[in-house]
């Protein structure tokens, strides 16, 4: 389970490095979403909201979304899908391989925009520091969640317009808990709760993807 | 025998305690002492908000549990977990409108960023996405695979959703039949109407749920018999 | 292995429902150890369906069938697809990774040496292509591409869709050469082709289908 | 392509044994996500706050709540309702004798009346004052539903409240 898991990380990341799909598609979306929210926000407001942390991670699983999408995409080729099914790789190495290289991928893209979010909507800098271990892990969490289901939409027709249906709730709790835990490295607050969930949802998703991924793919 | 009375049974029934709880409700009971008439919501909201909450979402996770379970996995799990899914999305609908109304004059808005209250609309727009995911799929197999998938991660995300909502802020009232220290704190008529409102609502999930389970089956029969054809039809496509 | 006078692919009755659509409306058919077997009909026969079934990467919908010893009904058809080897006409593997990435995710994942890439790569004629990213490859080297894995996996049963649809005439009597080499060594060959092999020196059966059945078998 | 090479060895190979579903993976992933939902219930009960500050958790620490935006709870006290043009103002109380004075812009719901709890949100005014500014007035639900007229029923020990 765990040599695949490395097996299959390195090769998207592999395939990330060929296609450089994250750097030129990816993250200008998520720095002209940050911008937009600025301007959402009014010219009042644009420099000093509080609101800095929320619009982050808005911008973070809008961003999600279209990643998922390219991370259940070079899966899904006809011809790539019956090649690959026919190495018989162990769906659970699968679902960690897809979630970490997802991770790192939301990681770089996160850290880019926390500078864009420091620089445009003038976030504090020590508070967005301070924040990064939470901001990390709730990537993580995000990334677990997200393969699930981008392989449990992937392959219908309606397959694009589906995926933000049914993740969306689903990361919910997360916008929650990661919007919280920033806003209190910002102005200070509890923590441990927020850390709770997140953690709590990290485990959860990395479960089930261990478990159900299987069902997932045997179709 | 019995089991037929029973089923006989179950919609007349249903359709008695259901009029005995409207009529006690909007008639026999009085009026309270701050609320006045709108506490009649009470023999409709939480009842319909337990049906909602923990009967329907419960018996569709359930049945998606044990579909996935490789020793109970069967059609017949899988079409409980459709039906109870459809008539959950009804009943969350009911909860929302009927809470909505009741929070108006009590909050003085038809919102409140309470933790129920958002997590039961997070919870309908779950129940909406599963059969979004089921109209997706053509192919049986994979609709019931990818529905009990989803069931079984929607129910898990719940608590995780409920807490990370109710952290966020709360408001809204404790327990009202069952608090801490056992005192029941609700007079008499109105508690046995509110006991009267949770049977009938439980009985008329499970009258939906028999009905739109034998409609399930009948399309099933119609949708095998259109296999068969089929089979033929391409049989003959080898014979010419 | 499997006892070797037992048939390698065994079916009877075999119906494959994909999407409401019968795909194979029953077929039987035995396929013995070391034969080379081709399967012939019209566009929509049910001739790659068969091969999918073979492969592992359709479900059996009903009626009984095994593959190299796996039952397709209660056995886990992830073993199954480890063990055969599948040409499909699609292409093969990720469109944004080279020759040898490609070859090389593929043998790690199977643990097959890599230092036999380069080896079957030359055999195959895509030496010069090594380094390419499989997106500029022609739909003829795709294949070759496809079959270099084979000749790396080595399987006991090869399942060729269409293999001779984009080779040119050079490449069809090297593959002619190669089949006989394959049956040679042990292995089981079952090739999907618009018409009967014009080669007579392998004297293949030929299976030929129509309406999702087997309506004529001549060895 | 070219074959006039070394003849291929090409005796198939089996491939690497796979560990088929592990009942022990399965388990222990199991336990896990059990454990993870336990630990969420348990900080969830332990952590259940209210979104509210009560009149007396207010008067008890006063100065740690400032001007900042907050919700506050109390009983409208009795015979201090004022409506005007703008909302209502009115005085809060606690279970002491000590009362915050509310002013609320906009209107008080429709159940707004004396001797009930309410939530206000807003802010008080100056750091350590006891007047209260208003945007919103949330009649809190009462757990207790009691009948306007005790006297027309009974409860099951007969008693009437």
């Amino acid at each position: 389970m765990i040599r695949t898991a490395w097996l299959v990380a390195a090769k998207d990341l592999r395939i990330e490095m060929r296609s450089r799909v994250l750097l030129w598609q990816v993250v200008p979306f998520g720095v002209i979403a940050l911008l937009l929210c600025g301007l959402a926000l009014g010219p009042a407001h644009a420099g000093n909201s509080s609101a800095g942390p929320g619009l982050y991670y808005l911008v973070i699983l809008l961003v999600t979304l279209l990643m998922i999408n390219r991370s259940q995409g070079v899966e899904r080729r006809p011809g790539t899908r019956s090649s690959i099914a026919t190495l018989g790789l162990d769906p659970a190495g699968l679902f960690l391989g897809k979630s970490l290289a997802l991770a790192i991928e939301l990681w770089v893209t996160g850290l880019v925009l926390l500078a864009g979010a420091v620089l445009v909507l003038h976030t504090a800098l020590h508070g967005a520091i301070v924040a990064l271990p939470s901001i990390l892990v709730t990537l993580a969490a995000l990334s677990a969640a997200g393969t699930l289901y981008g392989a449990l939409t992937a392959g219908g027709e309606a397959s694009a317009t589906l995926l933000p249906v049914l993740a969306l709730p689903a990361f919910a709790p997360l916008l929650i808990a990661g919007e919280r835990s920033f806003h209190n490295a910002l102005h200070g607050g509890a923590l441990l709760g927020w850390w709770v969930i997140v953690v709590v949802a990290l485990v959860a998703y990395v479960a089930m993807g261990i478990l159900l991924y299987g069902v997932l793919e045997e179709t | 025998m019995i089991k037929d009375l029973s089923q006989r049974l179950l919609g007349p029934v249903t359709l008695v305690l259901l009029a005995l709880t409207i009529w006690l409700g909007l008639w026999v009971t009085p009026p309270d002492a701050v609320q006045g008439n709108l506490v009649r919501l009470v023999y409709v909201h939480p009842s319909v908000a337990w049906v909602a909450l923990y009967v329907s979402f419960g018996t569709a996770t359930i049945a998606s549990a044990l579909y996935l379970w490789r020793r109970t996995r069967s059609m017949v799990m899988d079409r409980v977990a459709h039906c109870a899914m459809e008539v959950a999305v009804v009943f969350i609908a009911l909860t929302l409108i009927t809470g909505s109304i009741w929070g108006r004059p009590t909050w003085g808005v038809w919102w409140a960023w309470d933790a129920r209250l958002t997590t039961t609309a997070i919870l309908g727009v779950l129940a909406l996405g599963y059969l979004a995911l089921r109209r997706a799929n053509d192919d049986p197999l994979l609709r019931a695979r990818r529905g009990a998938v989803y069931a079984v991660l929607a129910a898990i995300n719940v608590p995780i959703i409920h807490f990370s909502v109710d952290w966020w802020k709360t408001l809204h009232q404790g327990a009202t039949v069952f608090t801490v220290n056992g005192k029941i704190l609700i007079h008499g008529i109105q508690l046995w109407t509110l006991l009267m409102s949770f049977v009938a609502f439980t009985l008329l999930f499970i009258w939906l749920l028999r009905a739109r389970y034998r409609l399930e089956v009948r399309r099933d029969a119609v949708s095998s018999t259109q296999l068969a054809q089929a089979l033929v039809t391409r049989q003959r496509e080898g014979a010419q | 292995m499997t006892n070797d006078a037992s048939p390698v692919v065994a079916l009877h009755e075999a119906v494959v429902i994909v999407g409401g659509f019968p795909l194979l409306s029953g077929v039987t058919l035995n396929v013995e150890r070391g034969s080379l077997n081709v399967v012939t009909g019209a566009n929509g026969a049910g001739k790659t369906s068969l091969l999918r079934l073979a492969a592992g990467l359709d479900a059996l919908t009903s009626g009984s069938g095994s593959v190299v010893g796996v039952d397709l009904a209660s056995g886990d058809r992830r073993l199954l697809r480890r063990r055969v080897g599948w040409l499909g006409h699609e292409g093969s593997f990720y469109d944004d990774l080279s020759v040898r990435e490609n070859l090389t995710f593929a043998a790690k994942a199977l643990a097959r040496p890599l230092d036999e890439i380069g080896d079957a790569v030359a055999r195959v004629g895509l030496s010069s292509r090594i380094d390419t990213t499989t997106r500029k490859l022609s739909a003829g080297q795709r294949r070759r591409l496809g079959l270099a894995w084979l000749l790396l996996r080595r399987p006991e049963i090869w399942l060729l869709d269409e293999p001779y649809a984009s080779l040119d005439d050079e490449g069809r009597t090297f593959f002619d050469a190669l089949l006989g080499d394959v049956v040679a060594s042990g292995a089981t060959v079952l090739v999907s082709a618009h018409d009967p092999l014009r080669s007579d020196a392998l004297r293949p059966r030929n299976i030929v289908m129509a309406g999702g059945r087997v309506v004529g078998d001549v060895s | 392509m070219s074959s006039t090479e070394t003849p291929l060895d090409l005796t198939p190979v089996a491939p690497p044994r796979s560990p088929s579903r592990s009942r022990w993976r399965s388990i222990a992933v199991l336990v896990v996500l059990a454990g993870a939902i336990i630990a969420l219930l348990s900080q969830g009960l332990l952590h259940s706050l209210n979104y509210f500050e009560t009149v007396d958790q207010v008067l008890a620490k006063r100065a740690s709540f400032g001007t900042e935006v907050m919700r506050l709870e109390g009983v409208v006290k009795p015979g201090t309702i004022e409506r005007n043009a703008n909302g209502a103002s009115f005085a809060l109380e606690g279970s002491g004798a000590e009362t915050v004075f509310v002013d609320a812009h906009g209107s008080p719901p429709q159940l707004f009346q004396a001797n009930i709890p309410v939530v206000v949100v807003g802010h008080f005014t100056t750091k350590t004052g006891l007047d209260f500014n208003g945007t919103q007035i949330l009649v809190k639900h009462t757990a207790s539903y009691i009948a306007k007229y005790p006297n027309r029923v009974k409860a099951p020990n007969g008693t009437t409240r």
